[in-house]
């Protein structure tokens, strides 16, 4: 994974680029992420895994590395994001411990 | 001909504004000092402008058609925009732009063969938002933000970068209007790695030896050394914002830079730092 | 793998069919003639997928952003666009486009560190009109357009333009799907000026001696002599979209080009003709 | 002039740009040049040049010569665009003439 290799053409990448500047869109988001999964074509993959908020997984689909982070704060809050925010927190469990156990 | 009378360049990261009370006393210090004793710096230098470069965390220079610079040609710039605020944390500001000067950027670079995009509207993060707060805290110094793009392949490359000051610097010497004085920001950096595994490391040894290399003043062994590779490997997501300081480092070519503060700011989940060259 | 079947370059200035009626019978009926024989070259090959490469004529690509190549990645263009119906002259058509391909275009040429821009939505005006007119007169071959910048500074240089076309062709062969049939066309060109004062003349000397170098075979050679610098000569405004020329090139190394056709056409505002490459 | 001397932040650029791209937009300027350069923030020598077609002073004001020819035919019409027809006439009368006379 990493920045190389982003899908640049991949749904979930416009998504959530237009979700962060967009608050209303975001919003929307927050209630019901189907609706605005489904305007964006995400594909059953993507889906799922914004579903179970599996961010190793949209790392794998190609989701840009510097969204991954901003998803964990998109469902669990952007304040007073220190490491044991439980932001940070679904995101090391998503991503740092399942690369160690893959590692 | 207008002067370039300041030229800096520091970290932005969020956790400087968000949560630094989560790192050890003695590393708030040291990072607090040091980016109160760069904001003197810089404004004792009275500059009527800042021209400054910074990466854009893919929130303003879409997937679909990501320029590697983009000029912020507004008169009137504002921020921290809305998702952003709880997260940076700084309180709401404004602070003026300079479309004159945006727009002789625009056109002399693209006499010069390098391309600038533009717009007038532009979404401020962290890139902006942290640095102001410690260097400018009257908001008072017009800015010229450009964004560029350090983190979605591919990359401008660190020759093109330094190119793209030189040229900047050119423009400022060339272009700009007389007495106008000018100072170069670049913000970014240093290692760190957002949506990677290393989100919760920091690469001090990196982060040193970057400095190190600023210090020497030596701008080929710099781009010879300092590759996007090495910083992709000391933190993936983050670390090649440096790019934007090689930016900088075009507009001082030879003259060797001057570490004000570094912190390995694990808490921060950034290597934090500032550093200047003297442009008298 | 797939394969490479066909690579041609022609010219698309709206003459061609806005008022072919005003040129000499002579170079209407070698036009028309080099133009279908393109045409049954290009359908002889069979070919799944045209991947196409044109100036955009500053009428998507925005002053604001412009791109180097923009890909278009919806599976449905049509046109002429509204403004140039009447200028163009032709039936408004419809064609498939291909995402797939445009997408793996997009996402291969960033790990090989071209960049892409991309979008669903172009609208098209002579340089796709004209030649799919002539070419393929039924639409029923899908095309991936690119649109490039040939006339905004700064340009794309002629190496980076033949890269792109080798980029292309590695794409074509390492990564689109198996038995897919691929052909590769360029329009724009030959010496034309619109927006100059050579607006109603022709460089029919350049016209030739650029054909000519193309039918050496000579990659280097070409890239060495057909600069910018002598397209901008030989018609500021219109004859450097033979860089869409040196993209096909790149695809096809040291073949040499066929002439099918060309004539001055001062009627017509442009130095029009047609080549190919033998791809068997 | 020429390419090379475009410049791309000049109002008129993006106003005809946008012209060519939006039909209602090009038929209120059909109707009525002015609201449209002033939303679109022209200075006053760029709208004194549109108001007297003056195709020369825009090229000289860095319009981009691609738009040379289609402001003529903004104004005359893009149909059946030979070297006669109007479009090119005025065309020819503002560049290549006037070209020739400073030449
Ligand atoms: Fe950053
Ligand atoms: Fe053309």
């Amino acid at each position: 994974m990493g920045i190389m290799n982003t899908n640049r053409t991949l749904p979930s990448n416009l998504m959530v680029f237009e979700l962060r500047r967009d608050l209303t869109l975001f919003q929307r988001f927050r209630q019901n992420i189907e609706p605005i999964m489904e305007m964006y074509g995400l594909s059953e993959e993507e889906k799922q895994a914004f579903r179970d908020e599996n961010i190793k997984k949209l790392s794998e689909l190609g989701v840009h590395p510097y969204f991954l982070p901003q998803i964990s704060r998109i469902f669990h809050g952007s304040a007073y994001n220190h490491n044991n925010s439980e932001a940070a927190q679904v995101y090391a469990r998503n991503m740092v411990d399942g690369a160690d156990q893959e590692g | 001909m207008a002067q370039l009378v300041s030229t800096i360049a520091l970290s932005h990261a969020p956790g400087l504004t968000g949560w630094l009370d989560k790192a050890p006393k003695e590393e708030q210090d040291s990072l607090v000092n040091g980016f109160s004793e760069l904001g003197r710096i810089l404004r004792d230098t009275r500059p009527d402008v800042i021209i400054g470069v910074a990466n854009d965390h893919v929130l303003n220079l879409e997937f679909q058609n990501t320029p590697d610079f983009c000029v912020g040609t507004s008169d009137k710039w504002e921020g921290p925009a809305e998702w952003f605020k709880d997260w940076v944390a700084v309180p709401h500001y404004e602070v003026a732009g300079n479309k004159q000067v945006a727009d002789t950027l625009v056109n002399a670079a693209g006499r010069e063969g390098i391309r600038f995009a533009f717009r007038d509207k532009l979404l401020f993060d962290d890139n902006w938002s942290v640095p102001l707060y410690y260097l400018t805290p009257d908001y008072d110094i017009p800015l010229v933000p450009i964004h560029m793009n350090c983190v979605v392949p591919p990359l401008p490359q660190p020759e093109y970068c330094y190119r793209v000051g030189q040229t900047i610097a050119k423009i400022v010497r060339d272009e700009l209007p007389d007495d106008m004085r000018v100072a170069f920001m670049a913000t970014g950096g240093l290692s760190h790695d957002p949506g990677g595994p290393k989100y919760f490391d920091v690469d001090e040894k990196f982060d040193r030896w970057f400095l190190g290399l600023l210090e020497e003043g030596d701008p080929e062994k710099v781009l010879r050394e300092a590759t996007i590779d090495k910083m992709v490997a000391a933190g993936d997501g983050g670390t090649s914002e440096l790019l934007a300081w090689l930016v900088t480092m075009g507009a001082v070519g030879d003259r060797p830079a001057k570490t004000v503060c570094y912190e390995p700011a694990v808490e921060l989940r950034c290597g934090m730092g500032c550093v200047y060259w003297d442009m008298s």
